[in-house]
């Protein structure tokens, strides 16, 4: 099972993907129902999951050839992209997820009241804190006030907000409710879910999934199938006679109690989609910073036909 | 120089050692105990140079570390100048076969050691130790680190901050046994030198060289299985000529004594 | 006890005999006898103070001194334990680590021994080379993951490089070193009697470097664990450290603690190893007390 | 030369006269002039050395041979590297990372040499809890950074309590095996001439442990900033290790690449500084090799 | 026992060793060179023992070290046994001061280091080991670790290692420098023993101590500043008894010519 990345660019068994994911988090649901629901193998994939840590580790291990496909975000594949890397951005696409949030006993209540306070964010300079700082700027607020605080990752996030030494982070709607049910009470600031979080909440995207080009050329029928398989768990996660059992697999995969993943089910079912329009995909560019990453790294009409 | 009788014919002196009935006994470290000193009655006046021999193991360091008070006598009683071994400690000096040196000090350092521990002010603690360097032929050697001096010349700062103590009573355990044959007879004139220079101080001197015991000591006691086999006055006059003393008569009659005893 | 050495808390037999005497006799074997019962004491208060700490562990759950994202109960991490083993989770896991570190343990103390050697021969070009390798050593290798991971991908290979970048040195050092240590002496005799430079490495080198590399592959192994740990946690399919990282972002904090004390038992037991693999290479040191 | 020891490469003459005159004689200040014109015969190749890695570098970034984010430029690093100085980025992190290995460095060190030179004193406690230590010392250090920021919050002190569990073992093994070099004799000398334990302390065991502190010292200090950066990766406010997880997530490599150069060149410097320290503090050793 | 001629009176005996007009010059570290022996003539004949003293730095080992082809002559040739001193190292023996033992070799184990260089198969290596422990009374003491080893054994580990190897020629650096007087003279008299039983082999004993070199070789030689100063053949019958040997006339003699020319 060991012996360093495959490196099969496609050269292999083109059937089989090794599929880098950020496990235990909402981003990923979709791998996990599909594989929970063998959508993987009703397309003839066999698909092994690769969990990672982080969302540059994930682009890492897909351009060292660990893994053909990958979850990336705004935050990590524009970046790369931008540094030359040649990717193709694959469906589905999950519309903004992120809220900022603050302890209930750092007494924050709004936006404005964050200056002067310390902010938790996975690493310094990554897509979390051109978040905030996108927000508060749409809402003439000052976010250089703001002391960022790269806290890594969800544990010590938790810890640091837990014991006080972070006033506010910036969470995904499932985080958020771990929070909570790990005995941190929080008040959310803004949320892409109720308009607080201005454009950025409207138009941003926080998860979807790369291929390497060079991999997509030589596969382009292995790509497509994993396309096939995602559009059907789309339509699977969107049925509303599946929600028991979506919500069954988020509190198994995200870790929280059935409650908290129903509430967290109703506000992101409507978040996920297949095709992407090229307006929203220069916005995201433009939120990373990466404005000339054009529209043609998407991979427009896989997996619909 | 200064008169030279044998320690032996001055019976009024003081005594500066007296042991009495003086048994040692180890805890066997596989249980049960080991006597090694068995009654051991010994007066030793005040300047006499007495020399220790006997073979190997027979308990001469054990003797010698009772009158340090490393070791305590099991029963009997050990006193030096009167008074117990510990509190006599301030007027002892001590030498040992390797010199023991310390490393990380020069040898003005090394001579300052004892007067330091003893808390001589730094400005005497200096004169001092440059006189005995002086006085040990050491002198413009003052600043090089033990590595840096032969091993004759390790054993002359050993001998300088020994007597830089001025102690009354001098403790040397096989102090020449690691100089080779060459340095060895430098050394030993140096140390004959020293103490013939002043003031004899009570000398308690180990060796396994009966040779060396004859040539430099008053008189000379040998050890054996914990007990005093053979004491004998040597009564060769002194200043002594350590190259032609080993031809004197008498020298040889208690050589030969004492190899047939040992 | 008659002796005393009232200032000293070291004693030492002050008059050693040079002689000792070969290990069958009886004298020996009494003494083996005694050793044998220290070990016994000693590895009872090993135990009670293991008992201590569990104890303190509960009463620090019992108590809610900690966060209760942090606060967990040894019996919880006794109950992940069992599970665990039951499943065949813990053994798969920490077999993938233990490959890991074999490998790449062995690997970079060869690597890092002959190297180390070789520089301990060549006092020029270690000069010359030596302000590099402290640089090589202080780069952050958290900070290198992502270079690993695009060169070795995220696997077995990828741990053992990065393993091999903490052991490398550490052996390395040990074994230039050890080479210091050589008597001119002996490699003039061994010139004299015609020794080949094949022979002056293997029968004169190797050996004189011993103990200083030995030093260097205890920590060494060591330092394996900790780097292939740390880069299963920052990423891997597989071991303990990938468990420990998942399991903590799941806040599953007993389990995280089952396994860092299943870490800790693994490490004493290798170092174990390590320490009676050295006394049987080195007996013909003279032991340091008797 | 007519001397031939052909077999041989270490070469030590052979009659290594006991006595060496003091420093101040002709010979010596000779024996100087050559040693400063080997230095610079050494500077040179150094020099040599790193402008053909800087060119490998480039011809690798030119040639493409690695995937294009990996694949910076020297001239790009420069840049950047020249960009953060003036904006002062550079200055501030190096300047919070230094804080916080040198208040390890000195802490742990501390702590760490008095705990190895109390445990080479008491063999048997130090035969009880060496297996404890082996194991506190095999926990990986990232996955106990959760802890680390619930204890410490997230900054100076965090960093610094991260790197002392390093460094705190490093110098504790390098002080305890340092103590075992006592001699007796030194002991049973001090006895009679009646020191007191204080004065044994200052004025035999530091010494004696001296050396090998050092060596612990040195090693400690590359591994107070790998701890430090490594605990910033993690998560901290500033530092050095900060700036590169923020620049290596957004794929700056170029930025990434100056920063461990950096890194790599503080480390260089600080273990001159400890060599030169090492140098005058043991001038009492008698050199290896002149 | 064998004859006991002593070197000098068989001039008819093949020649061991042969310089002629030999300098040494060595590179000295601060430029320029440094001549160290300045036009050596020796003839050495088969089976001779042959003492050199001489100062510290008189150029003794280098002397020796040139017959081991461990330097070569700046001038002058040279020959051991008729070849170069390269080519005949096979039947040399090399024995120095420090015993130069293997810590990780048992007793045993260093005896045969020598023969496993040359490749002796192992049974017959074990054999002649043990053969010569034997020899220098070291049987039943195989198995230790020079540690375990006192000074004096360890030096009868080095001359069993040297003399397993059965070489023509003996070189020989102050080999019983470090050893404490008493024995000295017992592994003094070891080698004797062991010299005087057999064929005698050509020995180069380099010595600091005029009187081991009188009591031991056939003929000193005096080395001071490069040349040869003094060469004289002892004369002495043999076996010798080093105990007594001090006392005849001729080691007087010898010893005092020595002694004012040194
Ligand atoms: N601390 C100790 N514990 C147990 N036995 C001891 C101790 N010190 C010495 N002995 C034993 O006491 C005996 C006498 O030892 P001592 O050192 O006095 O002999 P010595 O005459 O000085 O011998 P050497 O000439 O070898 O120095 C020896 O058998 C030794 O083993
Ligand atoms: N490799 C060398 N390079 C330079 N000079 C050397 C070398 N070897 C020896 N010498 C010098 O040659 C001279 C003679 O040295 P040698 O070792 O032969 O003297 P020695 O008579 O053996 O002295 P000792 O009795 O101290 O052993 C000394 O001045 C020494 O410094
Ligand atoms: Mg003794
Ligand atoms: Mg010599």
């Amino acid at each position: 099972a060991c012996g360093g990345g495959s490196g099969d660019g496609g050269d292999g068994d083109s059937r089989k993907i090794s599929l880098g994911v950020f496990p235990n988090s909402i981003l990923s649901l979709p791998t996990a129902v599909a594989m929970g629901e063998d959508f993987f193998g009703e397309e003839g994939l066999e698909v092994e999951r690769v969990d990672a840590k982080t969302g540059p580790e994930l682009i890492a291990g897909m351009i060292g050839g660990t893994t053909q496909i990958a979850g990336a975000s705004t935050g990590t594949a524009f970046p790369a992209m931008k540094e030359g890397q040649d990717l193709k951005i694959l469906p589905p696409f999950q519309g903004e997820t992120k809220l900022v949030i603050a302890t209930e006993k750092s007494g924050i209540t709004e936006l404005a009241d964050l200056e002067g306070k310390t902010l938790a964010v996975p690493a310094r300079g990554g897509d979390a804190e051109t978040y905030v700082v996108q927000i508060m700027e749409e809402k003439g607020l000052d976010p250089s006030k703001i002391t960022f605080l790269a806290a890594g990752g969800p544990p010590t996030l938790a810890a640091a907000m837990a014991n006080g030494k972070a006033d506010a982070a910036v969470g995904t709607t499932s985080s958020a409710e771990l929070l909570e049910e790990t005995g941190t009470e929080i008040e959310v600031l803004a949320s892409p879910h109720d308009d607080t979080a201005g454009d950025r909440g409207e138009q941003g995207l926080s998860a979807f999934y790369a291929t390497t080009a060079d991999y997509y050329e030589k596969n382009a029928d292995t790509v497509d199938s994993f396309c096939r398989a995602m559009v059907h768990t789309m339509e699977f996660m969107a049925d509303e006679a599946n929600k028991d059992t979506v919500v069954d697999y988020l509190a198994e995969w995200v870790g929280l109690s059935p409650e908290a993943a129903e509430r967290v089910y109703e506000l992101e079912r409507d978040g996920w989609f297949t095709e992407l329009e090229e307006s929203r995909w220069q916005a995201n560019a433009g939120y990373a910073g990466a404005p000339d990453v054009g529209f043609d790294h998407v991979v427009t009409g896989c997996g619909q036909n | 120089m200064t008169e030279t009788t044998t320690g032996a014919t001055r019976a009024t002196t003081p005594t500066a050692i007296q042991m009495s009935g003086v048994t040692v006994e180890f805890a066997d470290p596989l249980g049960g105990t080991k006597q090694v000193l068995k009654g051991i009655d010994l007066t030793v006046p005040a300047g006499q140079f007495i020399a220790l021999v006997g073979k190997s193991g027979c308990g001469k360091t054990t003797l010698l570390n009772m009158v340090a008070a490393l070791v305590r006598p099991t029963t009997g009683t050990v006193t030096v100048g009167g008074e117990t071994p510990k509190a006599a400690r301030r007027n002892l000096g001590f030498m040992l076969a390797r010199d023991a040196l310390l490393p990380w000090r020069t040898a003005q350092g090394n001579v300052e050691y004892g007067l330091e521990l003893r808390g001589v002010p730094k400005q005497e603690r200096r004169e001092t130790a440059r006189r005995w360097l002086e006085a040990v032929h050491l002198g413009g050697s003052e600043r090089l680190w033990p590595w840096q001096l032969s091993q004759g010349m390790r054993q002359r700062v050993a001998l300088a901050r020994t007597w830089a103590l001025d102690p009354d009573v001098l403790l040397m355990d096989e102090p020449f046994a690691a100089l080779d044959v060459t340095t060895r007879v430098a050394v030993q004139e140096e140390f004959l030198r020293l103490w013939q220079s002043e003031q004899h101080k009570t000398v308690i001197f180990v060796t396994h060289d009966l040779g060396e015991a004859i040539a430099l000591a008053d008189r000379v006691v040998l050890l054996g299985e914990g007990r005093v086999l053979y004491d004998v006055e040597v009564g060769l006059e002194r200043p002594r000529d350590l190259q032609t003393v080993a031809g004197e008569p008498r020298y040889q009659e208690i050589y030969n004594q004492l190899r047939s005893s040992i | 006890m008659t002796r005393e050495l009232e200032e000293m808390t070291i004693t030492a037999p002050d008059n050693a005999t040079p002689v000792r005497e070969p290990r069958r006799d009886p004298a020996e074997t009494a003494r083996r006898k005694l050793a044998r019962r220290q070990t016994t004491k000693v590895r009872a208060l090993q135990a009670l103070l293991l008992v201590a700490w569990i104890g303190l562990w509960q009463v620090t759950a019992d108590q809610e001194w900690l966060d209760p994202v942090l606060g967990k109960s040894p019996g919880q991490s006794w109950d992940y334990f069992v599970g665990a083993i039951e499943s065949g989770e813990l053994w798969t896991n920490t077999k993938a680590t233990m490959a890991a570190v074999v490998v790449s343990w062995v690997l970079a103390s060869l690597v890092g021994a002959v190297c180390g050697i070789a520089l301990g021969l060549l006092p020029t070009v270690e000069r010359v080379i030596s302000p590099f390798l402290d640089a090589a050593n202080a780069m952050p290798r958290i900070a290198l993951a992502p270079m690993f991971i695009v060169a070795f991908g995220i696997g077995m290979t990828a741990k053992v490089a990065l393993a091999c970048t903490l052991v490398f040195f550490i052996v390395l050092s040990g074994a230039r070193a050890g080479v210091r240590s050589t008597d001119s002496e002996w490699l003039r005799l061994s010139a004299v009697l015609g020794a080949t430079k094949l022979q002056l490495f293997w029968k004169i080198m190797l050996p004189v470097a011993t103990p200083a590399i030995f030093a260097g592959l205890r920590l060494g192994l060591i330092y394996a664990l900790l780097g292939v740990v740390g880069s299963e946690l920052i990423s891997a399919k597989d071991g303990l450290g990938q468990l420990i990282a998942s399991y903590s972002s799941l806040f599953q904090m007993e389990a995280v603690y089952a396994i860092l004390i299943l870490l800790a038992i693994v490490a004493v037991l290798l170092n174990q190893l390590m320490v009676t693999a050295e006394r049987w290479l080195l007996r013909w040191q003279a032991p340091a007390d008797v």
